[in-house]
């Protein structure tokens, strides 16, 4: 028996003669005869723990991990790397086999951990409040563009194409079931275009959506995308990277309204892509229209500081289908990694961090653009720890060919922008030294100088 | 004893990780950013690693889990997660992975994604799975938003009604407004289940769809559920299963075989994969093949073809009718990791075991406490939860369900789910699990029985409980009123 | 700064005021000048986090190790399944990082642990008492011959030349240095020669050692050891495997003395040997004389059950040169370890377990018996989990062989017992499915046809 | 709340682990082994998964340590035992390796041992180190035996005895006995370091050797240890250096320099490996060239030939005069893992700074505590160490050592060494670590200065302590009058 379950023949017999009935099927008579499964379920037999361990490990094998290989890719999801001390302490099972902190008095670690996060990511962002996570970075950005319309009571949201196109995808399908309205306005030369911007925008717009550092890994101009939403009467929304928060400006001193990102690369692993951790923080005024948990400070009866869910009247349990937001389940344990990642990164690793993506970028880009044929479309644009080059060989080619040197190369971007199909979006974090860095360009190099074989491109 | 906060152990100057210096050649970052973009203080606090162990060793010690003890939680399957789950979740290969990897880099993941969307299609009866929701309430989001394509797609668009018992979730109804339905409610019956004939009042051809949860949320089954689903396709309209309590079925009755024709699983419930005190989790939706072709975009594929022999996985993203994306990525594939090594742990038997255990550990409760509280709708077979009611206390002596709940963690046990469902008043609603013992059930109840008559002859002893947490129970009024939502020293530092 | 060190230079400032010092230097007076050291270690500069844990995975993945490699090693160390809980719980920050439980109001949790591995000791064993562990099954077998010279007041220790080859060499490096003296009693057919025993005991022997399966995997005839043992007035000691006494009837129902064996199996990692388990088992009434820690049960101010060492005069730290055992440090995280691995087991387990190893080792030496020229040189004497077959090609060939099949093969006896020079002792656990076995049995059919190269023997 | 014994949880038929069946052809094991030798019956618990899993997190929660805070157990260097070394040791290409593996398939882990034998013998100023010892008294003996047979090769196999201080730690003559040596003890003078007249007076030509302390057990570095060392050679004996307290040496002298022979290492204290509630430990031993050929067998070597050029590391066994061995294979190599990650984690500058920094907290203590304790031996520096008395308290109160340790535990404090060194009454044995900050030590020095005050003010509270852990007071004479040692339901059943 491998169910887990704890009672014995002896104790089953027990409790159906606690319970006053003969057998199972007795209890089971509600369920009509007509859909009751007759068979049993056509799964996979069952696996001992050893060979079911063996059997993930196998299936784990087939894949280019980064024991194995070293990946420049970024798009957003990162490989930061992850201090020994987070998984230890983020997989206690007192957190981990917890459920959402409903009662406060069993939960005071959670709870004071999540109040410690909100406390995070608002000195971070420069932003007044936070909740205590959403799903991911690109669902939270549709639950900002959602939040803006209710807000504004305006049905269109307009998106710079130098957004995370999976993000705009993510809002276009949450904005196309409600009826609202999602607006791209193009970009040029690795930024938003403010022209862009400000002709998409009018009285029926809710918010501008930019990202900062963007796809491309350029920085913004903020504080002009913010104007051009605050002279339409629109909310000024921003999606951007907690890593580079480390040395940029945070979105709060451009007077944005609402900070959505993907907290992935706060001690989170890359995993696939899942689970991630999208972190929403705005400006106090607009906390009755917030989604989301949030955990307040309070006091017990003897007068104690303690710490609850608060503003419950917001959510879906209390307020139905008048909620700010359906979300329920959230991402708790990604965001008690962040805030583990964050105190022991603390003001000076942060910083760090953020120079050391900045420089070894900088250092791959150089290095890339010494390459014959290799160039930067997008001039002398500063980015951060990610950057597009156009190559002279199709990136998925270089890429195939960066493989046998056990190096996962940068996103083609071919399928996102047909204009860029040369183009390949590389990242550069602190985890790569000038080593890892010099070899990708070494391999690089190879592979651009190999004949075209017939299957490539 | 009190643990501080982290901001409150700062010490300027100080520091935890041991990172590495610059090895490439070092240009000012206002050089190569800008002056004006960079931010001139960065308030974050600074301790050494070793505080940082400590304060979280600390608060883990303050929160209760499965993992210290009972968590009868209802419509949360608080049941043991395997730490099996978590070591093959652990595996770099899983782990350490890039979603944008080549799909040839990445057939390991493909072939988890793959198999698990299988699966679930048996477990529940049904066509087709994807692993995009990144929650239970995110998998009722996307089943309202195919619902509204495929009516749509039919020429139906006006169709904006969706039906939800009264019974349900707080998610249900919010879901579907989300999604720009009006919800309309539909009254209980006096055996606990859904009133056909309510029902059959508000069908009508505006109504898109009914949201039920089975077994419902008073944890009992709905035995008219395939004349329900029948009523409302002949109404035109689909049915959705919430299968939040999907464990009572396991390998006994499938949402399929039903009618319903589209449901959402919590893996975070069902399939044992820890709810993190509040997530992650995956919402896994599965469909009949009417709703097939609206899934989300990428759905994972198997492809044998005669040139290349052995299976192949790949994403197909090509999907005309696709509502879209709903998460950034795959959704949560560390979640389908666990969920899928816990399926091949249990196989099909292993599966009805859990299911048929959850069932005899939750009426032994309802059994065993039907003298001491009020059972809801009466003393009749439940499934895999029981819902008890604290009238009769609140009425004798004004305890209330909280005080009980409250005064359940003196006794060593967390409380059950409190107030819900909304129909039944003074609600503690109580899911054992399989996963518990005999022996542990027998301690809640004892526990139980013991508040019960603590209500009776010493009332303010619960009302004033609990009396042995590290808190005693919190001013949720005073959260509200005076609203601390962050710890603002360090951020005007 | 990579020292863990919690001070920053303000508080180091602020102590050196107030100790009343200017500098450090000045606290470091009583050291004179002529031992100070005036360079720097002549170490290797510190590395940051993520560049030590690429630098031991570089070194770890030089390693053939279980998850590249299927290995029938055994004599001694044993790659017995190891179920997730183990690793853990016994990795749980409260258990690993918490010294000896000198004052057990603070320590209950590892002193309960430590009160129920006694226990379960005690119930593998059949014996009345347990300590709280010893270095390893060598050093505890080493200190099992000194208590019984202490008893009995004898200076001889008899061992069988069928006990563990490095066990012996343990036991003879304790003995030498304290002037007692170890007599070593021949083996034949792959178990002690009880004639042999019988011949080596006398009025000075203190006791009889004998290991149990023995080194060679064989049953011995305990009874008749025990016997000898006892009719020459000497104490029986025993080394067992735990894993076999899954099966095995107890060594205290042989009227065993003292009960020694390596717990590594139960659940602690083989770790190319180490830290290992000592487990240590005797009868109740050799208490006094027995070394090493013990917890013991009593109550506290208020009655309630509480855990404690106890016995303490018998320890170094009371008794000094008096004492039972220099023992300080013992190996108490993998007594927790082999506890909980015992308690997840539990009776059925760890029946099924011994079973699985019996079956499996039992068909691999059928398998094996079935080549060409391999023999059995100890005929049908039962044996657990271990097996010696005779090969027609060096031992050290065929594992040489068998390493391109991802295999590490058995120990070659050559070098322990000369007449075994053709020997190979394998190991074959529960973790081995019947196809590893088959591949096994398959690679030394294919080394046993290679044709011998000049490097080969 | 108490917690059961795992057997008191105990159901007949219930299991845990999750096994394979047999797969290959099944034959019973009477019949393979003899009914006869067979068992009859297997007292073990059966419990679920679950209960272990909860069973054994609540344990740990009963238990406090480094990680949930303040440990300043003197002699016992508690310092933070980094996170990452867990994660270097458990690596499977470590932790699943066979000893007897072919040496060209374990070549990593033999570069570890050495390069770890290479460094500890630098700290120290040495020749060569082993690592097989499996704590310092493991080392302790090792060393006695190396010693023995040293002089037994010079035709001095007379020298049977060892000289140790009164102020030594009890393994030092507990091993020297446990060699076939005799003990004599040293006075302390009144400065608390070695009397060098009663140190000159008990030499002659049996001794074999001297085992000291540096810095000793009062926290005080032994200053004359160059001309202790001196006349102890001068008079043929060898000087052994018990290096417990290295931590307060780490690249500010070194035992080597100063005229030992032979000195153990606690990798357990020194360099930060967990002792994980009484070990696993490594007492690494390191030798000057004299003892170099007595070493346990084996010992890592490194070869580089010019037919195979690149290092190879071997084990050799061929050292004729080795004592022969000490453990059943090398060692506590998973120790080892740990301790290389640490030096190579910390290098020169770091070792350094850890050691700078203990001796300033352990000052910092003493200075903050002159006033409300005596401290031994007067005011004078320490290293990283300080013994304080609490004979004042005594007198004035009845107050003991033990009562302040106990009332610490109330503070959320684990108390220091209790009663040792012996030469001190009623000692308090205080090694903060640099690993503590100074908000911590702050927080210490302030709990024991009240407690001074409550010695004075109220007694009782401090002689009923303590008042806030999961039980009080132990009764340890009762423990021993009762001896109760096991579970006996649970062997007899
Ligand atoms: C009946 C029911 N439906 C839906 C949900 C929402 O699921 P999730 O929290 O995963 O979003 C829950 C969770 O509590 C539930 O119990
Ligand atoms: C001074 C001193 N010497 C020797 C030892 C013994 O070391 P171990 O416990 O590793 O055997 C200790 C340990 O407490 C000690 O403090």
């Amino acid at each position: 028996m491998s169910s887990y379950v704890s009672n014995t023949e002896a104790d089953r017999a027990e409790m159906l003669a606690a319970i006053g009935v003969r057998s199972l099927e007795d209890l089971l008579t509600p369920i009509p005869e007509s859909i009751r499964l007759k068979r049993d379920l056509n799964l996979p037999a069952a696996l001992d723990e050893a060979a079911v361990i063996r059997h993930l490990q196998s299936l784990a094998a087939q894949n280019a991990d980064l024991e194995s290989h070293r990946c420049f890719l970024g798009a957003g999801i990162y490989d930061h790397f992850r201090p020994s001390v987070v998984a230890y302490l983020a997989g206690r099972g007192e957190f981990s086999t917890a459920y959402t902190p409903y009662q406060p008095e069993l939960s005071q670690g959670m709870l004071q951990a999540i109040y410690e996060y909100q406390t995070l990511i608002c000195a971070l962002t420069g932003m007044e409040i936070s909740n205590a996570s959403m799903y991911d970075g690109a669902s939270g950005l549709a639950e900002a563009a959602l939040m803006a319309a209710s807000i504004t009571e305006r049905g269109q949201v307009v998106v710079s194409q130098a957004v995370h196109p999976h993000y705009r995808q993510v809002i276009a399908t949450y904005l196309n079931s409600t009826g609202y309205q999602m607006v791209e306005a193009p970009a040029g030369g690795g930024v938003s275009s403010l022209e862009a911007l400000r002709a998409a925008v009018g009285d029926q717009t809710a918010c501008v959506i930019v990202q900062h550092p963007n796809f491309f890994g350029c920085l913004e101009d903020v504080a002009a995308c913010v104007e051009i939403a605050h002279r339409a009467g629109a909310l000024a929304v921003a999606c951007v990277d907690p890593i580079a928060l480390g040395l940029l400006k945070p979105p709060g001193e451009y007077d944005v309204d609402i900070v959505v990102g993907e907290g992935q690369s706060l001690g989170n692993a890359m995993a696939f892509g899942g689970p991630l951790l999208g972190f929403f923080a705005c400006k106090q005024k607009f906390i009755r229209s917030f989604p989301g948990r949030i955990v307040g400070a309070t006091v017990d009866r003897q007068g104690r500081r303690g710490y609850t869910m608060t503003l419950r009247t917001r959510e879906q349990d209390i307020r139905r289908e008048k909620a700010t937001s359906n979300i329920c389940t959230n991402e708790a344990l990604l965001a008690l990694a962040a805030t583990i990642y964050l105190c022991e990164m603390g003001k000076a690793g942060m910083r760090q961090v953020a120079d050391l993506c900045l420089q070894k970028a900088h250092y791959a880009q150089r290095r890339l653009l010494e390459l014959p044929g290799v160039s930067a479309p997008f001039g002398s644009v500063p980015f951060f720890k990610e950057f597009v080059v156009r190559l002279p060989v199709a990136p998925e080619t270089v890429n195939r060919r960066l493989l046998p040197h056990k190096i996962v190369g940068g996103l083609p971007l071919g399928p996102y922008y047909p204009e860029l199909a040369d183009g390949m979006l590389l990242c550069v974090t602190e985890t790569k030294t000038k080593e890892d860095v010099d070899r990708l360009v070494d391999a690089v190099a190879a592979s651009l100088a190999e004949p075209e074989t017939a299957k490539a491109f | 004893m009190s643990e501080p906060l982290i901001f409150e152990k700062s010490d300027p100057g100080c520091h935890g990780a041991n990172l590495p210096r610059c090895d490439v050649p070092y240009t000012d970052p206002s050089v190569l950013l800008g002056a004006d973009n960079l931010r001139p203080d960065l308030p974050l606090p600074e301790v050494s690693e070793l505080e940082v162990v400590r304060h979280f060793t600390r608060l883990s010690q303050r929160n209760y889990a499965i993992d210290t003890g009972f968590y009868p939680l209802g419509s949360c399957t608080m049941k043991y997660n395997p730490k099996v789950n978590e070591r093959t979740a652990g595996l770099p290969g899983f782990a350490a992975l890039h979603p944008l990897q080549p799909e040839e880099t990445a057939q390991g993941a493909l072939a988890v994604l793959y198999e698990l969307q299988k699966m679930l299609a048996e477990v529940c009866g049904m066509e087709a799975t994807t692993l995009q929701p990144a929650a239970g309430a995110h998998g009722e989001l996307l089943a309202m938003m195919m619902i509204k394509a495929y009516h749509a797609d039919r020429g139906e668009a006006h169709r904006d009604i969706v039906l939800i018992p009264d019974s349900a979730h707080g998610t249900n109804p919010a879901s579907a407004a989300r999604c720009g339905f009006k919800v309309r409610s539909i009254p209980s019956n006096a055996q606990g289940r859904t009133d056909l004939q309510a029902l059959a009042a508000a069908l009508d051809n505006n109504v898109a769809a009914l949201m039920l949860t089975n077994p419902n949320t008073v944890g009992l089954f709905e035995s008219d559920i395939v004349q329900i689903c029948r009523m409302v396709h002949e109404a035109g309209g689909l049915v959705y299963c919430d299968g939040a309590n999907m464990n009572a079925m396991l390998g006994i009755t499938r949402p399929g075989d039903m009618g319903f024709d589209v449901m959402h699983f919590n893996l975070h419930k069902t399939f044992s994969t820890p709810h993190g005190g509040g997530g992650p989790g995956c919402g896994a939706v599965s469909v009949q093949p009417c709703l097939e072709p609206y899934l989300p975009v990428p759905i994972v594929e198997k492809v044998e073809t005669r040139e290349q022999p052995g299976a192949r996985y790949r994403f197909n993203c090509d999907r005309p009718r696709s509502i879209g994306k709903i998460h950034s990525f795959y959704g949560a594939f560390l979640i389908a990791v666990r969920a899928y090594t816990y399926i091949r742990s249990l196989g099909p038997e292993g599966l009805r075991e859990a299911g048929e255990n959850a069932v005899i550990n939750a009426n032994y409760i309802r059994a065993r406490l039907a003298d001491a509280f009020e059972v809801a709708y009466g003393n009749q077979p439940c499934m895999h939860e029981v819902v008890l009611s604290a009238v009769r206390q609140k009425q004798q002596s004004g305890v209330r369900a909280l005080d009980i709940s409250k005064r359940l963690m003196d006794y060593g046990f967390h409380p059950p789910t409190n107030y819900f469902p909304l129909i039944v008043p003074e609600a503690l609603m109580i899911e054992p699990t399989e996963t518990e013992s005999k022996q542990t059930l027998d301690a809640f109840i004892e526990a139980m029985i013991s508040i019960a008559r603590e209500a009776q002859e010493n009332p303010e002893v619960v009302k004033a409980a609990p009396h042995r947490t590290v808190v005693s129970r919190l001013d949720e009024t005073a959260a509200v009123k005076n609203l601390d939502l962050r710890y603002t020293a360090v951020c005007e530092a």
